[in-house]
Parts: C-alpha cells; structure tokens; sequence
C-alpha cells in the first residue's frame, strides 16, 4: 500500500469522485489557481478544468446556498472552507436549508452536498479561526458529520460523503494534512460514515476520541503501557453523526473506565453526548465517572504556549487518565 | 410609504426608468403591454386562464384565512391577497425549462405553477395528505415536480439558493432560468448582495423578483431602506434591473419574459422589482392598524387591484364577460371549500412519521450505506 | 405582589432599565412603531422616543454587530431577534465578535450588550422558525446565556442581564409571554445570573429543566404526587451559562435519581452537558442512569400533532420519570 | 488584475471618477493635492513625522518578517508593506474624537495610531507584554486608549462593528466619526451592504475605506468582483463615494478629510475606494507565484512605493534631504530591531492565565454578581 499523505489522501478521494461523476464539482475560496490555501487541490485546476475546479469570492453564505441549491437539483458539489470557522458567516444556510430543507419538503428533496475543510486549533490563528463546530452540526438532524483522524479516512470517507445522499459536513485538520499513511490503492475504497475504528485494544481503560485527539490519545496509551503498566484501549469515533454507539458501549463494557478527548469547547461539546450515552446504556458496567479532556474553556488562544496548553495535548490526556484508573 | 403610490415615487421616476411606462393614474388610456408580443401571442382561452388563476388563488387564501379564524390552522398565515398578478404573470411566461423559488410568502406562487389546492390547504392544516405531509407548513410548500423549489421561511435566505439552481441549470446546459421571488424587506440581507455579484460575475440565468408591496411586515419601504429603487441595488453589480408595476398582469409578463430572454440567450442574471400591495397583515396575527391606515388599503383595493383591473381588460378585450367572471370566480370559492374539507377529512400524520424524511439513507434503507446510530431521541414504539 | 405576565415583566425591565441608564437602547424589527412582534415592547416608543426604541431593518448580522460595536464604546444595546433563530444570520457577530473582541484584546475592551428573544418550539411555525441555541451559546466562552421560566425571573434576570457587563444571550418563550405570575414591584429586583431556582422539593427524583420545561417538570411532579405517590424535586436552572452546579449536585445526593428535561435537540444539548457534570461529581450518589427527554431528534414539525409529541411533553416526560423510578 | 493600475480601469474611468485627479504616470507634472487646504496646513515637521512613521510600519514589518522565518512568530502575519500612505495618511487627519476599526492586516494601522512597536512586537511573538497579552495575535491589535477597535480575522467582520462605533458616536453628540478599513474581497461580504443600508438610512457617520490592493488572497479583483469600481457599491444605498491613489499620501489624507468632514457636519457615511498593493504575499506562508507576475510587484516598487514616491516630493519641497530620510530609515530599522529585542526577552504568559480576559465580570470578582460556575474546563492549579 503506498504511504501518502492526508493531504494527498483527500486530493486523490476528491480527483476519483470528480472523474467519475460529472455532477460533482469543487468549490471555494483559493481552491483552483491558488491550488487551495492549504494545497489540498493541488493540480485539480489542470487535471479538470475551471468548470469543476471553482474559485470563489469571499461569500461564503452565497456559495453555500449556491452549492445547496445545485444540490437539490442533483449535482453534488463539494463546497470548501478555507477554515470550517468561517462556517459561521454561513451558518443559515447549512444549519437551515442544507439540514431541513428535506424535511420541510416532507421528503421530496434531498441535498447531496459535502462542505468540507479543516477544524481545528493548534496553529496559533487566535480565536475566531479555531472554532469546531462538530458538535453544532451533529446537534442538527438533517446534517451528517465526520472527523476524519488518518489518510485512510480521510480518503475513503470522503469518498463516501461525496457519494452520500445527504449532506455531509467533513472536519479535517490542518495539522494533519502532513500526515502519512498506508492507503490503499482502490478506486471504491469506501469507508461508511457511522462505523468507529478500533485503533488500539486494550483491557484497562477505554479512551475515546476523533480528530487529530486521537493520535494525542495513541501516545498517551503508548505512555501508559510503557509507563505504567496499564493497558488502554483507544476508539476513533471517525463519525460523528451517525454515531457508532454500538462499539463505545462494547469497549466500555470491556474495559469499564472512559476517558473522552476531543478539541471541542468543554460545554455541549461533543464528550458531553458520548458522556451521556455510555451512562445510560452501560451504567452498571462503569467503574468510575466518565472523565473527559476537551479544549480549555476560553476562546482560542494565539500564543503557541497557551494555545498548546489550552487543546488537549499528551500531558493533559494522561493527567486524567491516570486519575482514573 | 407616503403616499399611495409606494414610497419609491414611482411617478417622479417615470422618465428614468425606462420600464414603467403609460402608466395611467386615471385608468383610462390604453395600456402598451397588451402590445408586447407576449401579450399579443395569448389566445383568448389562456387570458382567461390567466384571470382565473389569480382568482382561484385569491379565493384559496379567503377559503384558508377562515380555516385560520376557525382555529384550524397554527403557526403562521402570511397571505398574498393583492399581489396575485406577480405570481401568475411571472409563472406564465416560464419554459419547461425554467424553475422557482420564494419566500414563505407562496401560497400564490405554489397555485400558479400548478400545485392543487387538496395538497395546499392539507398542507396549512398540518395534514399528512399535504404536499409537506404536514411538516412544511404555511411557509414550506415544494413541488420540485413543478420546477418550484419552495416556499423558505428565513427572509433572503433563498437568495443564494435560486442563485445554485440557475447556476445547475447552466452547468448542465438547460436553457433555463431560475426565477427567484422575494419581499422589499428582503433586500436588507447581506446574502442578497453576495449573490448578486456572484449571478453577475459568473454570469448565472437567475431573476430575482422583487414584490414591493411596500412593507417589511410593519415597516414602510422608506423606513428600511436608503437609495431608490430597490432594483437599483443590481446595478453596481453589473446587472440588469427595472421596475414595474404589479397590478398590471401584462406588464409583470412582459418584464419577466425580457428578462427570462436574456437570462436564457446571454445567461445573464436580472433583478425586477414589482411595485404590488397586500391588503391584509403581514400574517394573519398582525393587527395591521399600527403602520398603515386603512384608506391606504382601501385606495388600493379600489384602484389598483389586479384581478378586477384585469377583468376590465378582458372584458374590454372581449375575452369575458361579467357572467362568465362570476362563473369563474364561483367555481374558485366552491374548489377553495372542497380544498377545505378536503383537508379537514384528511388524517393527521402519526408521530411514528417524525422521523421519515430527515436523512434521504434512513427513508431508504436498503440503500443505506452508512452505519451507526443517527437518531439519539425517537419516539417510542 | 402585582401578578403580572411573562411580557409584562420583560416590558417593566426593559423600561425600568433604559428609564434608568441613558446607555440602554432597545433596538430590532418592529420593536418600536409595530410594539413588538409580540408586543413586549408595547408602549415603550411613546414613553421613550425613537432614539431609545428603534426600529431596523431585517439585517440581523448588522444590528448585531451595530450594537457590539456600540457596546465596545460603552453603550448598553438591547439587541431583540424577533426569533432565536434568525440569529443563524448573524452568528459571526455573535459568536466571534460579541464572545471573542475581549479575549483578543487581553482584556482591553468589554461589551455589555443583551441579545433577546423567543427561543422556542411548540407554535407550529415550522423548522426554520423553532430553534433553540441555548447550547451553542453555552459553548461559546464569552457569551453568557440565561432562559428566565417565569414573569418574576423575567423581570429580575432581565435587569441583572442589562446591568452585566458581558454579552448575554436571554433566551424567551413565546408560549410564556402570557403566563401570569407574582412579581414584585421594585425598581431593583435583580435576580442574579447562575443561581438555579428549587421549583419543588421532593425526595425521589430530581427534575432538572429550564425554560418552558420547568412547567412541563412541574405538572409531571404533581402527577407523579398525585397518582403515583413519588415525591420529585424539580430544579430551575434559570441561566445556563454561568451554571449552578451546586445546586444541580445538591439535589441529586439528595434523590440520587435524575431526569433532565430541555427542547434542545439531544445530541449535545444542555441535559448532555449535565449529565456528564452530574455523573463526574455525584457518580456514587446515583442509583440509576440520568435519563433525558429532550426534543425528537428531528427538524421541528410543523403539524400541531406532530410538534406537540416532539416536544418534552407531560406524558413524554412522564414514562421517563416512571423508568427511573 | 489585468494591466498595471488595477483592473478597476483607473486610466479610463479618470474622467467619470471625478475625485481621481492629475494623475501622472510619469510622475513629473505636479499633484494638485499638495494644494489642498488640509496639506497646505501641514508644517514641515509634520511632513517629515508623516514620512516617518511610514518608514517605521515599513521596517517594522520587515524585522517581523525575519522574526517569522526565524521561527519565533506561528499563525499569519499578513504584511501592509506598500499600502503605508493608507493607514498613516488616513489617521493623520482624524480628529481626537474620531475612530479606527480594520481587519486583520493591522500592523500599519496600529502604529499610525500611535502605538508602539515594543508591544506590536510582542504580540506577534505571543508574549505576555503584547499589546493583548499574546491572546490576539498579529490579527488582533487592539488599542481603544488610542480610538483603535482592532484588528479583526473574519473578512468583513468588523463592518458592523464600525458602523456601531459610528452609532455610538452620533448617539452620544460626539462630533466623531468611525473609519472602517476593508478589503476589497471584504467587499464580497453581505453583512457589509446591510451595514452600507444602515449607514445611511440612519445617516451614521461612519467611512468605509476600501484598501483596494487588487487581490483577495490570490484571486484578482475582476475574478471575485463584478462591477467597477468597488467604491461605486455605496451608490444604490445614496452613500456618497469616490476613488482614490493610494501612492500618493496628500491624496488620502485630501480624500479622508473630506470624508471627515462630511461626516461630523452632516453625520453622512462615505465609501473610499483606495488604490493601493502590497509587495509581500497574502500572508507571510503565501508562495505568491500562482497570481501574479514578479515584474508586476517590481513595477509597483518601482513606479508607485508610497514611501519613496512621498520622499521625492518632500525633498522638492524641501523639508527633508536625502540624508535626514537616511537617518529616519536607520532610526526606525532601530526602533524595529530594539522592539524584536523586547519581544524576545519578554516572558511568554502562564497557562494559569488563559482563563483572564474572557469575562469583564470574572476579571473583576469583587464586583461581579453573578453566581454559579463560569468554566467547564480550567488550567489544572
Ligand atoms: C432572517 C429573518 N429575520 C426576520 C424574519 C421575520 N420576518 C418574516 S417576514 C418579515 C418581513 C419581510 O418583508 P418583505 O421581505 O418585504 O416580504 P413581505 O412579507 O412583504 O412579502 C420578517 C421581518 C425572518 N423570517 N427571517
Ligand atoms: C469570512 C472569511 N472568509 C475567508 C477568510 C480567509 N481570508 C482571510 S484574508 C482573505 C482575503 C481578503 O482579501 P481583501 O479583503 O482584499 O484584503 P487584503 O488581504 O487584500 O488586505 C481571505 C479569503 C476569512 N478570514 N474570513
Ligand atoms: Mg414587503
Ligand atoms: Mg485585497
């Protein structure tokens, strides 16, 4: 399997989709001639050509509505955000029309749209560029969501969102775009929405996570089982909504302590949920209280040495995991 | 609004804006849009239609007003009583081709591209019958069957999305437009103004149509807006605009069709704003009395009502007569009635369908290819 | 004590409030010549002139931003959505400005201005029309957020919100603004943020709501007395953000048994953060998992039948409380 | 951006715009802005203090762009070098009672108010003695001491935001007025066509000055704009408009004064479109080669730096030679390399403080009122 990166992992699901489907069109700001701020389109403009490789103005509420719009007509355009922060100059069409115009139609029209592009914190961008907003979107029936934490993933559940009939919103991460992975080769290789990842076993604790928290979360179990002789089980969520409840409850059962780690905002993040979940369907297998590790509740700090502090990093993971255990 | 012939001074503005012509106060001269050749090309069977449509969607909203009074109905009414030429003169010069979007303002719109009255007023009373099966509402009525894209309850917000219908219409090389239908109050919205540059610069075949009546629910035109005409606001953005009168169902048909013309032969976007009125409340809970005053609407109704102004035409054109108007304008009443019953004979949706129509993979399960848990409170079975 | 209604109390605050401070505007659609889409501010045009009551165009993200930039000049704008959710609008300027310009200022700048409305379902007006955004703004580090479920709370949380010297979101009910209630006739009624109010004591489950859900929880509390011999405590939580979690801990080591109700849709709603609170901080004072009645999880209904079940209702709320107990 | 001057057709629209004026692309007639009352005024002092501080925000920022390729510097740093005649001929003129707002490209506005280098420095290197404390970062500048409102990341955000400050103004009895700086890809910003309404629907006196330097990020102006100029969009909302050089420091300050003007004796918004570019990409990560020619930025140096385009006509006027611009140009490399010499030696903030300067009312506990929990997650003590 060629080892690439999450970068290229996305450019090749986004080349395959748009090859094999003239309904599927890629838009945004800096996405054709600049080859996309974060070069993740790298070489689109030339392979296919303005019609399907589409700069946009600033207007983000414009070509969002815009990309909804075509959707219901039955394109399926994948609208990219500079930063998924900007979202929230948007925020009415994908929060209103693309969740509920379904809905509203009573079923007579779906929107297979993705919206995609990075959220995340740890670049020092300050606040308004650090938001994410994976809990607000999985908070709206009508939309679907997935943090993609690998190459893999990232190839193959895009992939699947491009082919979803729904709309799809896809979280990234800038500080994974360097990532590399083993991904394979295959031109359907599809990973459904909805399914966890069993990223490590383990027997003595559960640590459950999405997003670039998952790789904090794989270190922390190396620390742990290197450390202190304790075995840790790690499960990527990969999908937000839909949700792979079955296989958090499994490995609660097995290992009877939890630990979640996301990025997001401790308040109604989206620990708070999976928090909820494992309660009420695996009560009486919990050892101890659910603990999570979540972004430090102030608006995203610029300074490295505060933002780095402020997300979840190795020391704050282990910290809490080993209050637990 | 200051005086009666909207705040835009549509009279002062006569000789700028080339649209509004022979406009004739007293009534009396002969109107040119019966000229345009779109209005020649009508038969005397379609100019009957045409005034039939407008009453049948008058008569539908009395029919739907009383369901409300009678406690049928919840939520909003948002009624389009006076403005009935907008919507009928714009859909009638439509192509296969062509589709349109609204605000929640649509009951008109949804009747004159051809949506039956059942669905409708099943629809208003939250029936499953409905076209929304009861989920849409007032607000939210859709029939993409009939090229017609709802029905959008949050203003402005449908600009952008009228902008990607036409924007799919060219990609894929239909020669259609997308006529995009919104309220004077609507062009507050900042997403309007990205959407025009956006028509503009990528050349897009969407109209938006501006009903003017004059009021954003209770605020007159010169109170919400600074710089006249509102169509004007396309200008800047390189696109075409005019104004026109929207009592006059000719010269609402002519300036689409121009309008649909170039959007069709140069792909090039058109705003149109359509000076109209509604006679009642911005929805039916509204008390009406605190904005404007009642001889305002009054001089409306008498002077500037669409159907009967059309009427005189016809009649004058030969096309009707008084009795055959009445015949008309009765069998609309009697299908608003059985609409009526219709509607309140019709079931009720059951809770176990809140959860159908969210996502298109669960109401397609055999075809769903995604996994886990979607829903995280349902209602109990 | 006058008993007065919901809005009634909302007018007196807001009167009382701006009669008191030349810095408190009242500014929104049809808040002045029209009285108020709900005629909460009936009256107050007359009393207090167009420079105080004014009325705007539908431009949410500019009055919103209008009244935080005025506020970072010291004025203290009452911003009115005529409902909750036309602030999807305008959620930039809430969401990144009105929570964020003191972080990113160090501390140099404050913005004391409230954002108000109705934020509810239950009125049949359909998806677009029915949200409730008390958890995305209780996510928001720098937004504050309170949901008043009575004319007195109304009244007194509404003052102490304009007197504050941060954003608040208040977030009313439509189905409220006629209920009646005792309200004192002082000048200076101010009902502190992030105190939670014991609607009821009991012993054998704690009802935790806020907003309307309180008077389902009360009316529930009282069948459960009546019919089924069960003593519940319902707790207010009045403000979301800041939180009363002590008296949310208190209440359940008290009754050891939880049900949380809210409109929120479920999927990181309000009852999910409390339920992660909860199980951290009480986790060996709970006999049975917390169990939550939240709004379906699907886009609100427009048909009375279906809305009316989507909400947490008396009888929802009900079998959820009988299968704690 | 097509040709040399900006696509917005500065050459052909000179005789329609009437406020562009004499311009010479040779370079050798003499401007007639030097003649304004507001330069004539100007003592020679001042004069060279304008050249001045010009040359600081240049070296300033050219000592933080080696700052960020030493490492010490994450995020953006979005570089003004060539656009200096804007921020520091535009607040040369304000009053004492007039404010500044700006996006996210501040630098340049930031010590054209008045503050200082040390604490811009720090900022940028995130460290406790920035002008945020390292909170905000190169995009958010903040110094309301100096009427300076930030320094703001969402492109047109702080539209609004100006317009309230303006509001606040006018509804205090300041004389004052509020300049706004943008972007021309802010113009693709619906929230500010609402705010262009507001303006002067409510007569605020707010001036949006649009520092058109051709590109939003990568993309020229005549692919993200349609309709030219950029100023012309306040035409619609009856806000009055015009075009400026922005090379050409007497022509901004002649521009902003009159803006000024307007809006503390008849409270009436302005839009200013400024012609103007920058040398250094985007932002500082920016490879700069997809968009634009190297012979373009070398023209530009060449033909219209604002910097050495003003030395000239300070020496012709004789107030500075050749050898006191020197001496200015090594006092400010001084002043730049003294405040990276600050930044570095300056402590980085405690984690312990990342929850300070959220809440007025948590930054100040002896007076706050509230109750109950204001964090979910904190710095662990
Ligand atoms: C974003 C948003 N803000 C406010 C409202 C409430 N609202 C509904 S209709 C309306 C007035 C709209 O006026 P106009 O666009 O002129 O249309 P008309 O009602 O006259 O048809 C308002 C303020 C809304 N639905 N959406
Ligand atoms: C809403 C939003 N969308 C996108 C961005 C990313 N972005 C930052 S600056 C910029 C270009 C802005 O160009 P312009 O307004 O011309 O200002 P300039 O950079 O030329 O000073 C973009 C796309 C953003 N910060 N905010
Ligand atoms: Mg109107
Ligand atoms: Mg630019």
């Amino acid at each position: 399997m060629p080892l690439i990166t999450y970068r290229e992992a996305l450019n090749q699901a986004l080349s395959e989709e748009i090859a094999r489907d003239s309904n599927v069109v890629l838009m945004g700001e800096e996405v054709a001639q600049f080859k996309g701020s974060y070069k993740v389109s790298e070489g689109m403009l030339e392979n296919f050509g303005s019609d399907r490789i589409i700069d946009t103005p600033i207007s983000e509420a414009a070509f969002s509505g815009l990309g909804i719009g075509a959707a219901m007509m039955g394109m399926r355009p994948v609208v990219e955000f500079m930063f998924w922060s900007f979202c929230y100059v948007a925020f009415d069409q994908i929060f209103n029309n693309a969740a509920s115009v379904r809905y509203m139609s009573g079923g007579l029209i779906n929107v297979p749209i993705v919206f995609r592009g990075p959220a995340n914190g740890g670049t020092n961008v300050g606040a308004t560029h650090s938001h994410t907003p994976e809990n607000f979107a999985a908070n709206t029936p009508g939309l679907k969501v997935i943090c993609p934490a690998t190459p893999a993933d990232a190839k193959g559940m895009m992939k699947s969102a491009i082919r979803d009939n729904d709309p799809v919103c896809v979280m990234e991460n800038t500080i994974l775009y360097n990532l590399q992975g083993d991904v394979p080769e295959d031109n359907d290789l599809l990973v459904p929405l909805g399914k966890a990842r069993l990223a490590m076993e383990g027997n003595d604790i559960s640590i459950i996570a999405h997003g670039r928290s998952v790789h904090t979360a794989m270190e922390v179990a190396e620390t742990l089982s290197e450390k202190h002789n304790v075995s840790a089980e790690v499960l990527d969520l990969r999908s937000i909504r839909p949700l792979d409840v079955d296989a958090i409850i499994e490995t609660v059962r097995k290992t009877n302590r939890v630990l979640l780690v996301d990025e997001n905002k401790p308040f109604c993040g989206v620990g708070a949920q999976i928090s909820f979940l494992i309660q009420d369907r695996a009560f009486d297998y919990l050892d101890a209280p659910i603990k999570r590790v979540s972004a430090i509740d102030a608006p995203q700090a610029y300074s490295k040495v505060l933002e780095n502090y402020q997300i979840p990093n190795h020391d704050r993971v282990l910290k809490k995991a080993l209050e637990i255990l | 609004m200051e005086g009666l012939y909207h705040d835009t001074d549509l009279e002062k503005s006569k000789e700028e804006i080339s649209s509004i012509q022979n406009e004739s106060i007293e009534g009396d001269e002969v109107r040119s849009f019966s000229e345009t050749p779109i209005n020649k090309s009508l038969d005397s069977e379609e100019r009957v239609r045409l005034f039939s449509q407008m009453m049948r969607i008058r008569r539908f909203e009395e029919r739907s007003l009383r369901a409300y009074q009678q406690g049928h109905i919840g939520g909003f009414l948002h009624l389009y009583i006076g403005q009935e030429a907008v919507a009928v003169g714009a859909v009638s010069v439509m192509s296969e081709d062509d589709h349109v979007i609204t605000a929640y303002r649509d009951h008109g719109h949804a009747l004159a591209v051809g949506m039956n009255m059942d669905e409708c007023m099943a629809e208003l009373l939250g029936k499953k019958t409905g076209c929304s099966k009861g989920k849409g509402g007032s607000m939210h009525f859709f029939a993409p069957d009939k090229n017609f894209w709802g029905g959008h309850g949050i203003v402005g917000g449908q600009t952008p999305l009228g902008l990607g219908i036409a924007y799919a219409l060219k990609y894929k090389g239909t020669k259609g437009a997308c006529l995009c239908f919104m309220g004077d109050g609507a062009t507050n919205q900042g997403p309007f103004y990205e959407s025009l540059n956006l028509a503009s610069l990528w050349g897009l075949p969407v109209i938006y149509v501006i009903e003017n009546n004059g009021y954003s629910m209770g605020t007159a035109e010169s109170r919400h807006s600074a710089g006249e005409p509102l169509a004007r606001r396309g200008e800047v953005f390189d696109v075409n605009w005019s104004v026109h009168h929207g009592h006059d169902l000719y010269e609402v048909r002519a300036a689409v069709h121009d309008a649909l013309t170039l959007a069709r032969t140069e792909s090039k976007p058109s705003v149109l704003e359509i000076i109209t009125y509604r006679y009642r409340g911005h929805s039916v809970a509204d008390p009406d009395q605190t904005y404007r005053s009642k001889e305002e609407i009054e001089e409306y109704k008498k002077s500037k009502d669409p159907i009967s102004l059309y009427k005189d035409i016809l009649i004058k054109e030969e096309c009707l007569t008084e009795e055959l108007a009445q015949k008309i304008d009765q069998s609309a009443k009697e299908e608003a009635d059985a609409s009526a019953e219709f509607a309140l004979a019709s079931p009720n949706p059951d809770p176990s369908e809140l959860m159908d129509d969210i996502y298109w993979e669960t109401d397609n399960p055999t075809d769903r290819r995604s996994e886990g848990t979607m829903f995280f409170e349902c209602p109990e079975t």
